[in-house]
């Protein structure tokens, strides 16, 4: 078993480096925000692959906050600022 | 005793907490914290002048698994002018903001600065003294941005990057330094560094980090316009203060924690940049418009002297001789440090009463701020070094020095730096003490003439009358 | 020496060379920030690095806590610097 | 173990090259993003290297919160904050010595990485000189704490955190004294609005677990801390701008509460008797956790804080009452 | 029995992450990406966390784990349609 989650745990890597190179492309900022949001759901899979694997149990709560702010860059990203200031 | 080391830093930060949390009373508040902070500081001179060294486990961990402070001669005298300056900069601060609303804003980050410097020259321990160095940059960048005028705020944003990029070689010296020795504490360290590649390449990325900091020529560039734009006492204290922590580390980790690894050519290195900075500094404060700026580029050729010792106190045998120079070193320090300060707060006295700091419309300031002139004229003294100022027993100290070690460069250098500084003080005086009728002839000192009056007075007649207790302390406390 | 200790520490060393070119030479303030970001995590991999023992033996709990330290430190100057260019910019589109 | 080897050459090689792009490009906005997949992985390598405490606090900051941060910096064109300083280039003789200033700085860098690690190669070929951590752990039954992370932040070297939470409050204090914050956000559509509306309070609990465990497992006020700010940087992304951060007297004793706490257990201490935060070991752990809870507090306020870029305004209709 | 189960799972939750980002990478564009990888991702996850569920013994981990699951499934619905509404806007304005 320990081998078979190194290998998965590789494959994800793999996953992971692919999704980079779609980040480095873009060419559009959505390609790079949706790819960022392919490796941050590879990033989960991998630290909870890394938490059986190296017996840190720590990590799926390292998983557990990477998982809650997935959706922060996008919002971030996108969501309009208020153009009038009311000071 | 030793409990004043942790007062020291307990308490200017109570009372930036104090003074955020009752914003309608921060102004005696931090006045009393100051007053306070000072008279600790002055207990702490007094122990470490009879019991020698103090040091302090905080928490109860010995060093290395906890964090020490440590206080010899040398910290008890620079936090004693830390105290110094700041109080009377503190004084002239609460004249300086008329807006309440601007002074209760400003005395929090105020006295996180005090606690950053205490801390600073308290720390015993590498890693410890990396987060001081963060503290004192981002407290006095957000002091030079004070205000939020472009261009402060431009320098200040100039500043704070090279100040990080500092740290960050800190840093990576620091992780050098644990990666071999395994300890962050400088005592443990002392005794256990060994000329070898990991510790000279850490003690290089350490000193080029602090040399970034303390504006050594030719990472000087980043000074002039920080400090020419901020506030009067924030200049008064950046430079007075903040770059010259930066300096007393280096000679910390280079005449004590390193000591066996310096080589002459190192030191050599250090003392060809100060004498650059010197003779550059001097010249762009002679050429300069702006009284601010010439401030400002004097510290940058007043730094240069301080590392004109390096080569000096390498070159002479260990024991009395280079003691002695050692001395000279501080009381430069000092000397400098309350002079400095002193003039910043007197120029901002012209600006505020003027509307500007050009130095060729100064004309009839001396007959409208008498005060304030002779606080130009007695920290002139003190920056050329004539006697009887502090800076005249630390420029012979270096001058019969570097004639003891046959280095005649330093000599000329100190001479031509000396002339420089004359010339540029004159400049400012003549303007000062143009022909101009003035009607009115009552001479008043305002309270805000006081602070730099007695700072500037206590550079030239205090340290210069009464030096011998420096040297004193520097040995008790040794 | 741990292949793992090659491989991390020697990165450390190229991020902290990368983040100070960046820092020195770029003409943009967002790219030296980051420079000066990346030039910390190289100094923190290092760290860590220095930490590790190897798999299965507890790492050096120490240098974890200096890394934590200097993470908030760098996030707090990061954040610092940030308003400050944005009282810039505000001023220089208000004149 | 070759699969963690190939691992390893894989982490670090997207380390290294997404740091190179991420600073190579002059598009700011493409620079943050990928400043944000490089906090990832580092987030990984962190945890690859036994290091869940800043795998924890990194996830948190560098993939979530800093690239908000960054990215609302991009909007407000804080990027061209410096450039007016450097004049274009027009001679020829500038341009050469432009090239030739970068060509000296390359090499100098490519000369530190070399020296560093040269000298760190060195610091691993002795013997493993651990005694700090072999301290740690035999001083860890009496620090209050299991987790020799917390023990080594809030009992042994906690006056490192005193100070840092002092360097947080100055940067608070710095942000503050610079002006009104940002207008906010418009409210977001319907999808946004659903996931904030149950991944706020998912953030909030999960903030105050991770402060929980942080005494015998990963976790404590930094990353608690940084985690409830994210709750409020969803709130603000959401729209809402009336919730998020208290202002005025309340901002104030949020932004000082870890400092003043800290200080006030520790002057307590000394007033009895002891050494400057100095714990009894029966009360240690009472102790921590009230620091940290105070130190959470700060550090999500000052977060927050920087979010905003500046002084919070109240909610419109609310006259602001003078400080 | 359930340790073939859980292998399974797993490496075939590697594939469909694998299968995702090999889309996304040659996919021509963005609209045919967010369709193709929102699937790909969350499936991939699915499978990889109910193949470590059945490793796990303890019930706090695997309710976390489930958790986690949840949040990335929102999350990614929740990017891909703000990133389309972005794209879109822009294409508009253009």
């Amino acid at each position: 078993m320990p081998e078979l989650l190194a290998v998965s745990a590789l494959g994800l890597m793999l996953s992971l480096f692919l999704g980079l190179l779609r980040v480095l492309r873009g060419p559009v900022a959505g390609d790079r925000l949706l790819a960022m949001q392919l490796i941050g759901s590879t990033g989960v899979g991998l630290l909870l692959l890394l938490s059986l694997l190296l017996d840190q149990t720590a990590l799926i709560d390292v998983a557990l906050v990477l998982a809650l702010l997935a959706a922060v860059a996008a919002a971030a990203f996108t969501g309009q600022e208020l153009e009038t200031r009311d000071d | 005793m030793a409990e004043t080391l942790i007062w020291l830093i307990a308490m200017p930060m109570a009372g930036a907490v104090a003074t955020l949390l009752l914003p309608r009373q921060s102004t005696p508040i931090a006045c009393v914290t100051a007053v306070a902070a000072s008279l600790v500081a002055g207990t702490l001179l007094y122990a470490v002048s009879e019991q020698g060294s103090l040091s302090y486990e905080i928490g109860g961990w010995s060093a290395g698994l906890g964090i020490a402070l440590r206080a010899d001669g040398l910290s008890a005298l620079l936090l004693m002018m830390t105290a110094l300056v700041m109080l009377a900069s503190s004084v002239y601060a609460g004249t300086y903001f008329t807006k309440a609303a601007a002074r209760a804003r400003f005395w929090p980050l105020w006295l996180l600065l005090w606690t950053s410097l205490n801390a600073l020259l308290l720390s015993g321990d590498l890693f410890n003294l990396y987060v001081t160095l963060e503290l004192l940059g981002l407290s006095a960048v957000a002091l030079a941005s004070f205000g939020g005028k472009f261009a402060a705020v431009q320098a200040a944003l100039r500043y704070l990057l090279l100040g990080l990029l500092g740290s960050m070689m800190f840093l990576a010296g620091v992780s050098l330094i644990y990666a071999g020795y395994g300890t962050l504490d400088l005592a443990t360290l002392t005794l256990a560094v060994e000329p070898e590649p990991v510790a000279w390449t850490a003690l290089a990325l350490m000193s080029a980090g602090l040399l970034l900091k303390t504006a050594l020529f030719p990472l000087h560039f980043w000074l002039p316009p920080a400090h020419a734009s901020a506030s009067a006492p924030v200049s008064a204290v950046l430079s007075a203060l903040v770059v010259k922590v930066a300096f007393y580390l280096l000679v910390r980790l280079w005449m004590d924690v390193f000591a066996d690894l310096v080589t002459p050519a190192a030191a050599g290195l250090l003392g060809v940049m100060g004498a650059a900075a010197i003779l550059w500094g001097s010249w762009q404060a002679l050429r300069t418009e702006r009284l601010k700026l010439l401030a400002a580029w004097s510290t940058v050729a007043q730094l240069g002297y301080l590392f004109l010792f390096f080569p000096v106190l390498l070159a002479l045998p260990p024991g009395p001789a280079r003691d002695t120079a050692f001395g000279g070193l501080v009381i430069l320090a000092l000397t400098h440090g309350l002079a400095k300060a002193g003039l910043f707060l007197a120029i901002g006295i012209i600006q505020q009463r003027s509307g500007h700091d050009r130095i060729n419309e100064l004309n009839g300031t001396a007959q409208r701020l008498p005060a304030t002139t002779f606080a130009i004229a007695l920290a002139g003294v003190a920056l050329i070094g004539l006697p009887p100022s502090g800076a005249f027993l630390g420029k012979w100290q270096l001058l019969a020095g570097s004639f003891a070690s046959g280095q005649w460069l330093w000599i000329l250098v100190t001479i031509a730096g000396s002339l420089l500084a004359a010339a540029y003080i004159f400049r400012v005086l003549g303007h000062a003490f143009g022909n101009q009728s003035y009607p009115r002839h009552s001479v008043t000192i305002a309270r805000e003439e006081w602070p730099a009056l007695i700072l500037t007075t206590l550079a030239v007649a205090g340290l210069g009358l009464a030096g011998a207790p420096v040297w004193n302390l520097l040995e008790s406390g040794a | 020496m741990l292949t793992a200790h090659w491989l991390y520490g020697i990165s450390g060393c190229l991020l902290l060379a990368l983040g100070l070119r960046t820092a020195l030479l770029h003409d943009m303030l967002l790219q030296r920030l980051i420079g000066i970001n990346v030039m910390g995590a190289g100094v923190f991999l290092v760290l860590i690095t220095v930490a590790y023992r190897g798999p299965g033996i507890a790492p050096d709990p120490v240098l974890h806590a200096l890394v934590l330290t200097g993470i908030v430190v760098a996030v707090s100057a990061t954040a610092l610097a940030l308003a400050l260019a944005r009282r810039l910019t505000a001023e220089q589109d208000d004149g | 173990m070759t699969a963690m080897l190939v691992l390893d050459i894989l982490l670090v090689l997207s380390l290294l090259s997404l740091a190179t792009a991420a600073l190579a490009t002059n598009d700011a906005r493409r620079s943050v993003i990928l400043f944000m997949a490089f906090g990832l992985v580092l987030a990984l390598a962190w945890g690859r290297l036994l290091a869940p405490d800043v795998a924890l606090a990194e996830a948190a900051i560098g993939a979530g919160l800093s690239g908000a941060l960054l990215l609302t910096a991009v909007r407000d064109q804080a990027h061209r904050a410096l450039r007016s300083s450097r004049k274009p280039v027009h001679e020829r003789g500038r341009a050469n010595l432009r090239v030739t200033l970068e060509w000296t700085v390359t090499l100098l860098c490519i000369a530190l990485a070399g020296l560093l690690a040269w000298a760190l190669a060195q610091a691993f070929d002795r013997a493993p000189k651990d005694t700090l951590a072999q301290a740690v752990s035999a001083n860890l039954a009496i620090s209050g704490v299991s987790n020799p992370v917390t023990a080594v932040l809030l009992n042994f070297r906690a006056y490192d955190t005193l100070l840092e939470l002092a360097v947080l409050l100055t940067a608070a204090l710095g942000i503050f004294a610079l002006g009104p914050a940002r207008p906010g956000h418009r409210a977001a559509g319907p999808v946004f609005d659903g996931l904030a509306r149950w991944l706020v309070p998912a953030l909030i609990l999960t903030a105050g677990y991770l402060l929980w465990v942080g005494a015998h497992a990963p976790g404590g006020a930094f990353q608690a801390g940084a985690t409830l700010a994210a709750a409020a940087v969803v709130l603000r992304l959401a729209g809402r701008r009336s919730v998020g951060l208290p202002t005025g007297h309340t901002l104030h004793v949020a932004m000082v509460a870890g400092v003043s706490m800290f200080l006030a257990v520790g002057l307590g201490l000394l007033v009895l008797g002891r050494p400057f935060l100095g714990y009894p070991p029966a009360w240690a752990g009472g102790l921590i956790l009230l620091i940290e809870t105070a130190a959470m507090l700060a550090i999500a306020a000052t977060l927050v804080l920087a979010f905003f870029g500046g002084r919070p305004t109240p909610a419109p209709g609310v006259a602001e009452k003078t400080s | 029995m359930i340790e073939v189960m859980a292998s399974l799972l797993t490496v075939s939750g590697v594939g469909f992450y694998l299968a995702g980002s090999i889309g996304l990478l040659r996919l021509p564009d963005l609209y045919s990406r967010l369709h193709a990888l929102t699937k790909a991702d969350n499936l991939g996850l699915g499978l990889l966390i109910a193949g470590l569920a059945l490793h796990t013994q303890d019930l706090l981990i695997a309710l976390k784990l489930v958790l986690i699951w949840l949040a990335v499934l929102a999350a990614s619905a929740a990017s891909a349609h703000l990133i389309a509404q972005h794209a879109r806007r822009r294409e508009t304005q253009s």
